[in-house]
């Protein structure tokens, strides 16, 4: 393998060509038409221009193929969201005599659809939530499946019980996804989780698991090469969500003692080897206070959240994909964590307003710096935040000796990030940081309800800020396209430079 | 004399030019380089990241930021309370009311669709929709007008 | 210990200030009346204004005491170079009533005096370079000073023989030392040295080493509590230099066996132990290729290079020296290092011209992000870079499973890192990842000498740059100085945004 | 048209308006967001960043630093050969040459201190010290003449 075509955007993208690069490969990039220039492009030798513009160009996997095969790439890595966990591609990737850098379409098809993964597990003995697949063969008139379906869930949520989450089987990343308190609500949450996850996957089918309330989110990395080894690297901590996305993470879990690693850990591997796992992967469980763990779906791709075991363990998730779907044997050493990990996203939103996503310029971009601190960001200072695009920006991660001085250092990266122009999660984050359960590491995935109950708000204005502000509204300021270039965003301190009228 | 909006609330005030920079109510507020501010307050000096981009100004001050409206002097009046216009530009999804619908705080008045994920606007009171400006498959602009709800009286 | 205040700037006042910080140490700094705003400054919870500007501002120790006890200081971090190894200082910190973070006043004198160094050493069983201290008790008369020095030197000389070293007794960092090839040179070489050891130390004393051809630097970092625990940190190797100071470290030495590492390790605990040093403190040795190893010095402080053992052994150095100096135990585990870790420091200089110091806007600084990779800066895009200060403006730091891997992630920083406006060795740093001795870990306090005899080049400018170059020709410019407003360097993007005539 | 020097060579260039951008020599050139560039020469791009401050230009591009200067039309002749002018701000420490004296190519000339540092001038070729500028103990700004040496006949 000597040339890797990055099959995404954003910071993934930014972080497997960097890998890519580094590995002594050339990088390729693809980029949708309104992404010329984007900061992904510049990470790469080669960039692609795909066709159309917004998700819908990255989705386009037989352009993506054609432009491989007229590019002399050799491999492609799909990253994470788009085409990552769809079989299809894979497998069209494969049949045209290039690398896929993931699991096999068979691994991806058995685990991306949730209800065959679920049975699947069950099947290899690894513990799965209580709870009912809801079998309807799509007809592919969408009225008649959506009125089988509302009667199949009807029935089956008497058995599964109240409250209970409605789930896309081929669902990720909290589309698809509805958390139901009681019968009233079941028919509009089925009607709104099939129309979210027909218009993002193309399949509405859903499934019904026991909403275990006040459980933890943990998962296990694992690895797998082609020559029969596979290893966990540990758990994750992932129990803090908004609107069930995962917002701030944390290796390893503090609860998790080195037996329940061990316990987990072979859990999924099983999990693993039960599809002939191959690459990098993630099986998610949910695990309750007494440390049952149940198996919640396995992630055939790299996650958003690897940074955090790659700090603790050492290993570089990314580069061993490389090694893997070259055919080389894993380069991994025995498991030894040190220390602690923790990332936050950094999303374009309002968190103050039920986390709406948001646009608008980077004006002032200025991540902090220093001791501890990694930053995957897809964006920089000058980038406009479209709305064509999943609103996470950048991912902020520290790593320090211990669980208390990762937070720490937490707060003090938070305080550093300066963005201006386009309203992010950055505050809400940082009062993450000093939120009881996040502090005592009792967080569990109804945290941000229980300590939000009416939503998040944001700190009032000091006399301090008033002032500043007063001085900044006196100066002329910028009026957004109003400049005779065709370059973005004007700089932020044109006003400054010129603000004595 | 600048009007600044933080929330529901509309403040006045007065920065007069001092030295290298200003005072606005006994705070002195000096320029640095690129953007940078100094903010001294009695003892407490902070510094600050600062800006302005059309009517709002933003500005980076002891850990946090903040974000706040400027009202230009002759700018339009405020958009009406009870007329709720799109956050964001995306797709209209689903209308679930029309014109004249008795609603409830918290009710769904509307889906929209934007950075692939539904968002549903909801009434923030009891009250009437007296204006639906929009329908389904609609494209709409950040800010433009979607519907209008007049409150109940409590 | 609840407020500390920290006696430098630049990116290690930034370091230090970012510990005290996550430690929940109110975090005081102090500026030049020409630094306020910088960036360490920015830090701070506090900053206090010193009278005068540039370096003699952060050398007024009793200014810098008397503005802590004015504001509730209770300890002060000195960081390195300014006040750092001035046992009077350390003294009347103590005599203040205040906690000096640092070792006693006492190990200060016995290290930072090298000829009284390398006496211990010996006397403590550790093997010192063939060489001879040139005891001339300073007189005031500097011309007397001078010529008795000059008479000793050329004595001594013949017996140490050429090539030697002529060292500052008082020196550091590569001032007030010279290497001389021959007796011709020997003159001119003792009156730089004492002009420069003088201007920067107040003494002028010296001595003379065995010039050590071809020899590795490598250095044991320590710490030391006052709990009696003595611990060594593993080896640095820090071979690479320019004008003897170092431009490129690494963590660990490629060629110290783990037998080795415990030899020196025990060395560098032993020297420690003879002054009864408390605190962070590198003992550096010079390495034969037979692995035979001379006591070089002992630098009785936080380094330079401090953040590459950092990363290979998981410590945060600097919160230990906080706990050391609270007098709390330590909390560094075993030693256990993983991984490899480079640093490279960012000089504003002219690599190809001597490396001649330079100055400017930062008009442009944009760091690389992504894994692995830590930036210790001191600035930010907007600072002006001014002759007055050290011209080392940041520290780029990468860490990964092998020495190939790191080298790589340097490659791909440093390729990413753009900074426009002001003269950076950073392409001569890039050139020396790919110098064979650096590849083959072969490195040698020599080698920048062997690899370019006539100096560094830059790389001609291709037809792609000279077609950009035209194109910003043609726009307007900026002429600095000529903004209106008080403010400094103005944004680079101004004459782009008004690139049209 | 412009000319740019890199060492001791003139480049006239000539970019023409092509689109958003230029072409200089068949070479495309057009501007991004925010002080970045795209170079399009044949099937290879690059991206850049550049920026001009007073007469230099300054770009980073496949990751490089490139700093050309300008010869702005009607500008002063270039500075003379021979002509020795202070690399940065500093003090003169010593003048170890006085005007006549006949000196060798590396011999040093003067000593300058700055940054902390001493910095050392010396001649680049065997000739004559025609002029000196500047005495022992003298402050001197960046670009300050110091000396004139005119090359011997080789």
């Amino acid at each position: 393998m000597r040339s890797v075509l990055v099959a995404n955007r954003g910071e993934i993208a930014c972080r497997v060509l960097r890998a890519c690069k580094e590995a002594g490969l050339r990088a390729v990039s693809v980029h949708a038409e309104d992404e010329v220039g984007a900061m992904h492009t510049e990470m790469s030798d080669l960039s692609l221009s795909l066709e159309g513009s917004g998700a819908p160009a990255y989705l386009n996997g037989d352009a993506i193929i054609a432009a491989a095969l007229a590019n002399d790439v050799d491999g492609i890595h799909p990253g994470f969201g788009f085409l990552s966990e769809r079989a299809g591609f894979a497998q069209a990737v494969l049949d045209a005599g290039l690398i896929w850098i993931g699991p096999s379409p068979s691994a991806i098809e058995r685990m991306g659809d949730k209800m065959t993964a679920r049975i699947t597990m069950r099947e290899a003995g690894v513990p799965v939530i209580p709870g009912e697949e809801i079998e309807i063969e799509p007809s592919g008139d969408e009225k008649a499946d959506l009125e089988a379906t509302l009667v199949a869930v009807r029935s089956a949520s008497e058995r599964v019980g109240f409250p209970l989450l409605l789930k896309a089987s081929a669902g990720g990343g909290g589309k698809g996804m509805r958390a139901v308190e009681s019968a009233d609500g079941l028919d509009e949450a089925v009607r709104g989780a099939r129309r979210e996850a027909i218009a993002a996957f193309g399949d509405g089918r859903v499934y019904l698991e026991r909403l275990l309330r006040g459980a933890r989110h943990v998962e296990v990395q694992v690895l797998a090469d082609a020559h029969g080894r596979t290893v966990h690297l540990g758990e994750r901590e992932c129990s803090v969500q908004r609107r069930h996305q995962k917002v701030f993470e944390e290796a390893p879990c503090a609860v998790v003692s080195e037996d329940q690693r061990q316990r987990m850990g072979e859990a999924a591997i099983a999990a693993a080897e039960a599809v002939d796992y191959v690459g990098a992967g993630t099986v998610e469980f949910l695990m309750e206070d007494d440390g049952t763990f149940h198996f919640l779906e396995m992630n055939t791709r790299i996650q958003v959240e690897h940074p955090i075991t790659e700090l603790v363990t050492g290993v570089d998730l990314v580069r061993e994909q490389l090694r893997i779907a070259a055919g080389e044997p894993m380069s991994v050493p025995e498991l030894a964590m040190r220390g602690h990990a923790i990332e936050v996203r950094i999303y374009a939103e309002d968190a103050a307003n039920g986390f709406l996503p948001s646009i608008g310029p980077l004006a002032v971009f200025r991540p902090p710096t220093g001791p501890g601190l990694r930053l995957d960001t897809g964006v920089r200072e000058g980038d406009d935040v479209s709305p064509s695009y999943d609103p996470m920006l950048a991912k902020l991660i520290v790593h320090a000796p211990s669980r208390d001085e990762a937070l720490q250092r937490m707060r003090r990266a938070l305080d550093e990030f300066v963005i201006l122009g386009t309203t992010t999660n950055v505050a809400f984050l940082r009062d993450l940081c000093d939120l009881d359960a996040v502090v005592s590491a009792t967080t569990s995935t109804t945290t941000l309800d229980d300590a939000y109950p009416n939503g998040w708000e944001v700190q009032p204005a000091s006399e301090a800020v008033m002032a500043l502000a007063a001085v900044l509204a006196s100066s002329r300021g910028i009026t957004r396209g109003d400049n005779d270039g065709p370059s973005g965003p004007a700089s932020p301190f044109l006003s400054l430079n010129r603000r004595y009228p | 004399m600048v009007d600044l909006r933080t929330g529901d609330d509309v403040h006045e005030v007065h920065p007069l030019p001092r030295g290298d920079g200003w005072i606005v109510d006994g705070i002195e507020v000096t320029p640095l380089a690129d953007g940078r501010w100094q903010v001294r307050q009695g003892e407490a000096v902070s510094l600050a990241y600062g800006t302005r981009i059309g009517d709002v100004v933003w500005m980076h001050i002891n850990g946090r930021v903040h974000r706040i409206e400027v009202i230009e002097a002759g700018a339009g009046a405020a958009q009406e309370e009870g007329s709720f216009s799109a956050p964001m530009p995306g797709g209209v999804l689903d209308v679930l009311v029309a014109t004249g619908d008795e609603v409830t705080a918290g009710q769904a008045l509307l889906v929209l669709e934007a950075m692939k994920m539904e968002h549903r606007i909801t009434a923030p009171y009891h009250g009437r929709v007296v204006a639906v400006h929009v329908t389904q498959g609609d494209r709409v602009q950040q800010g433009e007008l979607l519907l209008e709800v007049e409150a109940s009286e409590a």
